[in-house]
């Protein structure tokens, strides 16, 4: 059996792996697993609404894994998408509000300062681990919580006390009736252009730029790297760096896309730290971060219809999520098991 | 029986790949038991079959007559057998002690008992006459003494058929005498060896016999008496061979190196480099000889600009290079074949090719406006490689799955085809087959002939004498004299090299420039 | 508040809000010396907490005032089952070790939430009648500044001893630090990779479990979707800001405390009373990166940390 | 009104509802139709309003879904409307954007927000005087503590939450001016700990009463009073609770440190305005604001923790403010 269709294989053994289990546990609480699933496929395709909206919960995904990812490939673990994502999502919601300028000229400026925010974000872990040798897990941690109570803080400011901003102006938003008309009024909007835009970028950067080469050199031998030359430091900056902007503009999804404001938070979204395994199901490169957050984000859509439709927890999913990602993790062992089969196979 | 070991029709294959191919090894009590073949030959994979690491798909292994079924090293480690690798299996941040006792430590009330057990160690190793410091960290000690621990560990678990895998290979000159010596104590006390190593003077030395495996199949075995280093060479290539470094006159032009008074500390800010004056000319090739720990590994990381510089002045071709980055440096024409080829020499996890294009791959052809076009890498790669002979599946396999040898052969290939004005070459031949090693001498020896400069920084006497045309002693981070290989014997450069200079007194004054 | 009462004040609750953070940072050390990263200890600290309440629930008439001690022990054989999930995933199958740890997070909510529903139908138990209270003997309240302390702040501290001397003063230890640094040659050396690491793992599980619990047992007394809510991951920050040492583990996760209840104090201080709450907010996290940042510098991580170990692989 | 069951567009094929039975649904926000606040007394009042009618749980009856994130409000909204219920409640401020968005959307669907204010035609905005209720709470503190000084716990500083703090403070203030009142925020409605720390501070401080508003933080308050009672059985330290009643959440015990709560009676609420869209008398477009007056906001029985003259002092209190002789004020100053 060739490489390809094993790597093929892994994940969808995994994908049904998962499901199996979480059938098994429906059946076993006593739940009828064959309606908890077709209700879990109805939300995802069940409509064009469905579809479009779960389009929409994609969306975000692929930015926070690429976010992710892109640490990953130059050997750092950026935990701190979230926080990332989180000042991003203000900084696009407050230039929305803030001003009203033509559309080409507003809302890319939105989505330019939530990359930049983001890009502060990871600037500073980035900087602390190249300069101070800082590991950078413990900042990027300590980065979401700083995240999230200054931007509660900062709504406070700009809205003067109130917990919510204005909607954006239109001229920032990245809605569209005509998507909304073609999906039956679901929140589906331009983001993902945008995100998939983003993939390409990434995709630029690591596999046909010179930087590109440079960090995934320094990824995996920083002596190496520095005896041939490459600034060590910079490279790791840098690299928190982007990868915090493309979380940032994950965040100006939520802020120009699916909200289209910004509103305290009394928790985490949650989207940077499944970006984590959203960009480790796609082994950490572009297409594996889009496929990753197309089954990331439909199962979480999907799922809001097994309460709806089946009177099932939506926990369920998160189970099912949990133990795909887990087999993915392990997908040496599958691999022996196809291995096997294989021969098997050619022994016959 | 009299053979401890017997190996016998052994096949170990890794996926479709054949790495030993019916070999058989039969190693007599009490003797040193030489393997000898090409990098890539198999010998270490045979070894690590005998101790247990891998399994191999065919054949019998019989210890002291007794078939056995070696699963893993407890079972070598029963069977009395212990292996000293060829990259260390000590652990860094532990104590000599500790690394010897890990697996059966003494203990009392449940707490590891190390005053009890270092008295141990040290016992052992006063009666092997080892002399290594119980309680010191392995981070702190040199290579010789790593190694000598990794003996002790083999005898504190009362091992007595060794095998050594290429351990001479990173060793100075005095400590390769003395691990002869060792070597030779051992067998007198009833231990069988078995001894790795890409060096024939060694195995004329001390081996009884010697075994010779060939892309992973066996040659034969040959008594030691019998035969010569000629005939061992030829027996391990498959053909006539003659390795002698042929090596016409040298021309020294202008200056390229300069180096004037140069300080330079070390990780822990200890100096190492202490005023040394050096320097190179064009068409000419300069051997540091020196013991390990002398300053070579910091005078070479102050000149290519990875390490600091505390004092002094470094200039290459006329241009001051003090303190620049390192892509300052190479730019000013260094090339650089790094100590640690793993560490600074490559990439492992990146592609052969990749590793082959780490000094160009910013410039043109490869690189243009920031785009980076990985088929001219690919190109390039596929040039090197044919021309330095590196055997690889493609340009594309990790540099990881390529043996030692070739990896080096790469890395010659990336710094010499840049062809710089000044080719730093730092124990370029460290674990290589002599066909490797004929191989790289002409090339620093083709370098030179073409009125590039050269700097050979070695451990190994021979090599220096036979590739230089002057010969700099460094000692206690000076250069306390300088020689010429044809009017210099072994014995006086070893001596220098011990720092016992006749002429020590002028070293400090010795302004030739 | 005077500066007395305040370091009265301070102290304690500093020991009582790191206690938690404690323990499954001990739990960490171990998971991590013996070479696999463990990004799930939140996940642990969440099946731990989900126990020790539901068995103190459901256990309360049986146990009377012990509950929340047997509570304890069964969060503990809990936690070690759940953390087997990592141990098979990153020792047996040579997983991705931060993969599956982020597996086990999700798994962890998800599947205690879901039990929550099934239990008692609803997304929040009842809250615990028995739980963890100060000390109350006489002659110890008496003592200044510690002196208002909880047995499980003990216990934390007390276990960060234990584990500093196992680590590095047994035979156990030897070899799980070994296996950490270089499995390789702990395996010629007759020592089991496999083995040590299936322990260490599940002593983080075990840690885990018990962190858990008692936070549940002794701040929230319930358990619910906003019971644990990243102190795992505080838990991972003290573990490699104590440079994977117990007692440096200890020390940071007090550090954390110390912040945390010096922002709350703040207020009653004249100059913090000042500046905007956010500051303050945001006052713990700020100077553990500057604390990082300033004189700590660099954590150098078990050299074979998150490696998964192959039999002659170099 | 009843005749008109709404056409939704695209409605899932979901057997159509009868004519002349009126069904009811909500959706939550992440905190659940449990949590022990107004998510729940919400569904409370849904459920009576189900017995009262006798409608079952499900399709044309009542029902709720709960959100797993901010991002989920439209969809369960819309889920409702599609299942053909008459009448969709959005639980929160937090789905205000939500409502507006789908009532734009669905012009024919009923929905009413709480907390909020949604200025769209098929949209009743209800809005609760918090401060009314917390004033008597103040009050209540005022004359309750004997260390003259009391608490205030909140949870992230937002205006519901700041009402709250008003009116405690103007209660406290129009009881007893020297009685001085302690007020901290946690920046959280999550964190356990930091209410624990908090309450230990305050009480440490002289306080003998603290009020929370700060959801899953406050258990932390109510952790922090137990223990000391646990401590020493005649410590005196109370807790007022909010939103639902606390009581069960204060038992040490057979003695209980739960002082009153401080009751939101969205259950009401949302009862009333069910009952009025059944008549056909839906107030689209208006914003209801309950408060002391219409049992909107109370204070829940103390059962014998406030003495009978302070019970009537409240009372006199509770009655100037339903007559508009006092004013308590949205935001302290
Ligand atoms: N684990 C492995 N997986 C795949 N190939 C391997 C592995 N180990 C060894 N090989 C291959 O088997 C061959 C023999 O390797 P081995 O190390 O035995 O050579 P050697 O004789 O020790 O070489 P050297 O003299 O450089 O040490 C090499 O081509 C090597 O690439
Ligand atoms: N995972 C692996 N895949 C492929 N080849 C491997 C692997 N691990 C080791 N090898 C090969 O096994 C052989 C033994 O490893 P080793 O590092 O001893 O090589 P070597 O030739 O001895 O290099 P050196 O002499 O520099 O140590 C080498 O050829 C190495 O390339
Ligand atoms: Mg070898
Ligand atoms: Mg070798």
């Amino acid at each position: 059996m060739s490489n390809r269709t094993t790597n093929l294989l892994v994940p969808v053994l995994a994908v049904v792996l998962g499901l199996l289990v979480g059938a098994i546990i429906m059946w076993v609480s006593g739940y009828d697993a064959i309606a908890g699933y077709a209700a879990l496929w109805d939300g995802i395709f069940g409509d064009l609404y469905r579809v479009g909206e779960t389009i929409r919960q994609i969306t975000p995904y692929i930015l926070a894994g690429l976010a992710v990812a892109f640490a990953f490939r130059a050997g750092l673990f950026n935990i701190g998408v979230e926080g990332q994502l989180i000042v991003g999502w203000f900084a696009a919601a407050y230039v929305g509000v803030a001003v009203e300028l033509p559309k080409v000229i507003h809302l890319p400026l939105a989505i330019l300062a939530a990359a930049a925010a983001g890009a502060l974000w990871g600037f500073i872990p980035g900087l602390l681990k190249a300069k101070f040798h800082v590991h950078e897990v413990i900042v990027t941690i300590m980065m979401n919580y700083i995240a999230l109570h200054v931007v509660n803080a900062l709504i406070e400011v700009v809205t003067g006390g109130s917990e919510r901003t204005e909607r954006i102006f239109p001229s920032a938003s990245l809605r569209s009736p005509f998507l909304e008309a073609l999906t039956d009024y679901s929140r589906l909007h331009y983001g993902i252009i945008v995100a998939l835009i983003m993939v390409v970028v990434m995709w630029f950067i690591l596999d046909k730029t010179t930087t590109g080469f440079e960090l995934k050199s320094v990824g995996f031998n920083q002596h190496a790297s520095q005896y041939a030359g490459m600034k060590v430091d910079r490279n790791i900056i840098l690299a928190m760096v982007i990868s915090g902007a493309f979380a940032g503009i994950g965040g100006a999804m939520e802020a120009l896309g699916t909200f289209e404001y910004v509103s305290s938070k009394g928790g985490f979204t949650g989207i940077g730290f499944d970006g984590i395994a959203v960009a480790l199901l796609g082994m950490n490169t572009p297409i594996g971060v889009v496929l990753g957050a197309t089954l990331f984000g439909s199962l979480k859509y999907g799922a809001l219809n097994m309460p709806n439709a089946a009177n099932i927890p939506v926990e369920i999913v998160g189970i099912v999520t949990a133990i795909i990602i887990y087999f993915v993790a392990a997908s040496y062992v599958i691999r022996l098991l196809i291995e096997r089969a294989a021969r098997k196979k050619e022994a016959k | 029986m009299e053979y401890v070991i017997e190996m016998l029709n052994i096949r170990k294959e890794f996926g479709s790949f054949v790495a030993n191919d019916d070999i058989t090894l039969q190693v007599k009590k009490g003797e040193i038991h030489a393997l000898l073949g090409e990098n890539g030959a198999g010998k270490s994979t045979l070894m690590n079959v005998l101790f247990g690491l891998y399994q191999p798909e065919g054949g019998e292994i019989r210890v002291r007559g007794e078939a056995v079924n070696i699963t893993d090293p407890n079972v070598a480690n029963k069977l009395g057998i212990g292996m000293v690798h060829q990259h260390f299996m000590l652990v860094e941040n532990f104590t000599v002690t500790e690394n010897i006792i890990l697996g059966n430590e003494m203990t009392k009330a449940g707490i590891v008992d190390k005053r009890k057990a270092s008295k141990r160690v040290k016992k052992l190793s006063e009666q092997y006459g080892l002399n290594v410091d119980p309680n010191a960290k392995i981070e702190d000690i040199s290579v010789g003494m790593q190694q000598r621990v990794e003996i002790l560990k083999t005898l504190y678990r009362g091992a007595d058929i060794l095998i050594f895998d290429e351990p001479t290979a990173s060793l100075t000159p005095q400590e390769i005498t003395e691990l002869i010596q060792i070597m030779q104590r051992l067998v007198q006390e009833g231990k069988s060896i078995i001894l790795i190593t890409h060096k024939l003077k060694e195995i004329m030395d001390v081996s009884d016999r010697v075994t010779i495996i060939r892309k992973g199949q066996g040659v034969g075995t040959v008594v030691t008496a019998e035969t010569n280093p000629n005939e061992l060479a030829s027996l391990m290539v498959g053909r006539q061979v003659e390795f002698k470094t042929v090596k016409g006159e040298a021309f020294p032009k202008d200056t390229v190196l300069l180096i004037e008074d140069l300080t330079v500390a070390d990780y822990r800010g200890v100096e190492k480099v202490k005023g040394l004056n050096l320097e190179v000319r064009h068409g000419e090739i300069v051997g540091i000889a020196g013991i390990d720990g002398n300053g070579q590994t910091e005078l070479i990381e102050a000149i290519t600009g990875l390490r600091k510089v505390k004092g002094g002045k470094i200039t290459i071709s006329g241009k001051d290079v003090t303190g620049k980055k390192p892509r300052k440096v190479t730019e000013a024409g260094v090339g650089h074949i790094p100590q640690d080829r793993h560490k600074h020499g490559l990439v492992l996890d990146f592609p052969i090719g990749h590793n082959i294009a780490l000094q160009t791959y910013y410039q043109a052809p490869i690189s243009k406006g920031g785009v980076i076009h990985y088929e001219k890498i690919a190109e390039q790669a596929k040039r090197i490689i044919e021309k330095y002979d590196v055997r690889t599946q493609s340009e594309a396999t990790p540099a990881r799955a390529l043996s030692g040898g070739n990896q080096q052969k790469a890395i010659i290939g990336r710094e010499v085809e840049r062809d710089p004005d000044l080719l730093i070459a730092a124990l370029p031949t460290r674990g290589l087959d002599v066909g490797a090693i004929e191989f790289i001498h002409s090339r620093l020896i083709e370098q030179r002939d073409r009125g590039k400069a050269v700097l050979l920084i070695s451990f190994e006497l021979d090599e220096v004498m036979n590739v230089s045309d002057r010969i700099a002693v460094i000692y206690d981070g000076q250069i306390i004299d300088e020689v010429l290989p044809q009017d210099t014997s072994e014995q006086e450069l070893g001596l220098l090299m011990a720092g016992q200079s006749d002429r020590k007194t002028k070293a400090g004054a010795n302004e030739h420039v | 508040m005077g500066l007395l009462e305040m370091i009265n004040f301070i102290v304690p609750s500093a020991i009582f809000y790191a206690a938690p953070l404690i323990i499954v940072a001990l739990g960490g050390v171990f998971s991590e010396r013996s070479g696999v990263v463990n990004i799930g200890l939140e996940g642990l600290m969440v099946v731990g907490a989900f126990t020790g309440v539901v068995f103190n629930l459901f256990f309360v008439d049986v146990f009377g005032d012990a509950t929340a001690w047997v509570s304890l022990i069964v969060a503990i054989i809990v936690g070690m089952l759940f953390s087997l999930l990592l141990a098979v995933a990153a020792v047996s199958f040579r997983a991705d070790q931060v993969v599956t740890g982020v597996a086990i997070n999700l798994l962890a909510v998800a599947a205690t939430i879901f039990l929550v529903k099934k239990l008692f139908d609803k997304g929040q138990t009842d809250t615990i009648a028995v739980n963890f209270s100060r000390i109350d003997i006489g002659w110890f309240n008496q003592i200044p500044i510690i002196g208002d302390l909880y047995w499980t702040s003990i216990l934390a501290i007390v276990l960060a001893f234990i584990a500093w001397g196992i680590i590095y003063y047994t035979p156990f230890g030897l070899r799980l630090r070994a296996v950490g640094e270089h499995p390789a040659a702990a395996d010629t050396m007759g020592v089991n990779v496999t083995k040590m690491r299936y322990i260490a793992v599940m002593i983080s599980g075990a840690m885990g479990g018990l962190g858990g619990a008692i936070y549940a047992q002794s701040i929230s007394q319930d358990f619910g979707h906003a019971t644990i809510t990243g102190q795992g991951f505080m838990a991972l920050a003290a573990l490699i800001f104590g440079k994977w040492h117990p007692l440096g583990a200890m020390g940071a996760a007090l550090f954390f405390g110390f912040a945390q209840s010096l922002s709350i104090v703040g207020t009653s201080l004249p100059f913090f009373s000042e500046i905007p709450t956010v500051f303050l907010y945001i006052l713990p996290y700020v100077l553990t990166i500057l604390a990082l940042a300033g004189f700590i510098g660099r954590a150098s991580a078990p050299k074979a940390n998150g490696v998964p170990y192959i039999k002659g692989n170099r | 009104g009843e005749e008109e069951t709404p056409e939704v567009a695209g409605d899932t094929g979901d057997e159509p509802t009868e004519e002349e039975v009126f069904s009811v649904a909500m959706v939550t926000d992440v905190g659940g139709i449990d949590d022990k606040s107004f998510n729940q007394s919400a569904w409370e009042g849904i459920q009576r309003f189900g017995e009262d009618n006798n409608l079952e749980q499900g399709d044309g009856g009542f029902d709720y879904l709960q959100s797993a994130s901010d991002a989920d409000y439209n969809t369960n909204l819309n889920n409702l409307i599609r299942r053909g219920f008459d009448l969709v409640f959005g639980i929160g401020f937090l789905m205000e954007g939500a409502v507006a968005e789908i009532a734009q959307q669905q012009p024919e669907a009923q929905l009413a927000i709480i907390d909020a204010v949604v200025e769209e035609p098929n949209v009743a905005s209800v809005l609760f005087k918090e401060q009314e209720g917390a004033f008597l709470a103040g009050v209540a503190a005022a004359l309750m503590t004997e260390t003259g000084k009391v608490g205030f716990v909140g949870g992230m500083e937002i205006p519901v939450i700041e009402r709250f703090e008003a009116g405690f403070r103007a209660g406290v203030e129009a009881a007893n001016p020297d009685v001085e009142v302690d007020v901290q925020y946690t920046g959280a409605f999550d964190k356990a700990e930091l209410g624990k720390t908090t309450a230990n501070r305050m009480y440490s401080a002289g306080a003998d009463i603290i009020f929370h508003a700060a959801g899953a933080t406050g258990n932390g308050v109510f952790t922090e009073a137990k223990e000391r009672k646990e401590q020493d059985p005649d410590a005196n330290v109370w807790v007022i609770g909010v939103d639902a009643d606390q009581y069960d959440q204060g038992a040490v015990g057979d003695t209980n440190v739960t002082l009153t709560s401080v009751l939101k009676r969205v259950d009401n609420a949302v009862y009333d305005i069910s009952t009025m869209a059944m008549n056909g008398e839906f107030p689209g477009g208006e914003t209801i604001v309950y408060g002391l007056e219409d049992e909107g906001v109370a204070l829940a029985d103390s059962r014998g923790a406030i003495t009978e003259d302070v019970l009537a002092q409240i009372e006199e209190f509770k009655q100037q403010i339903v007559a508009g002789e006092i004013t308590v004020p949205e935001t302290v100053e």
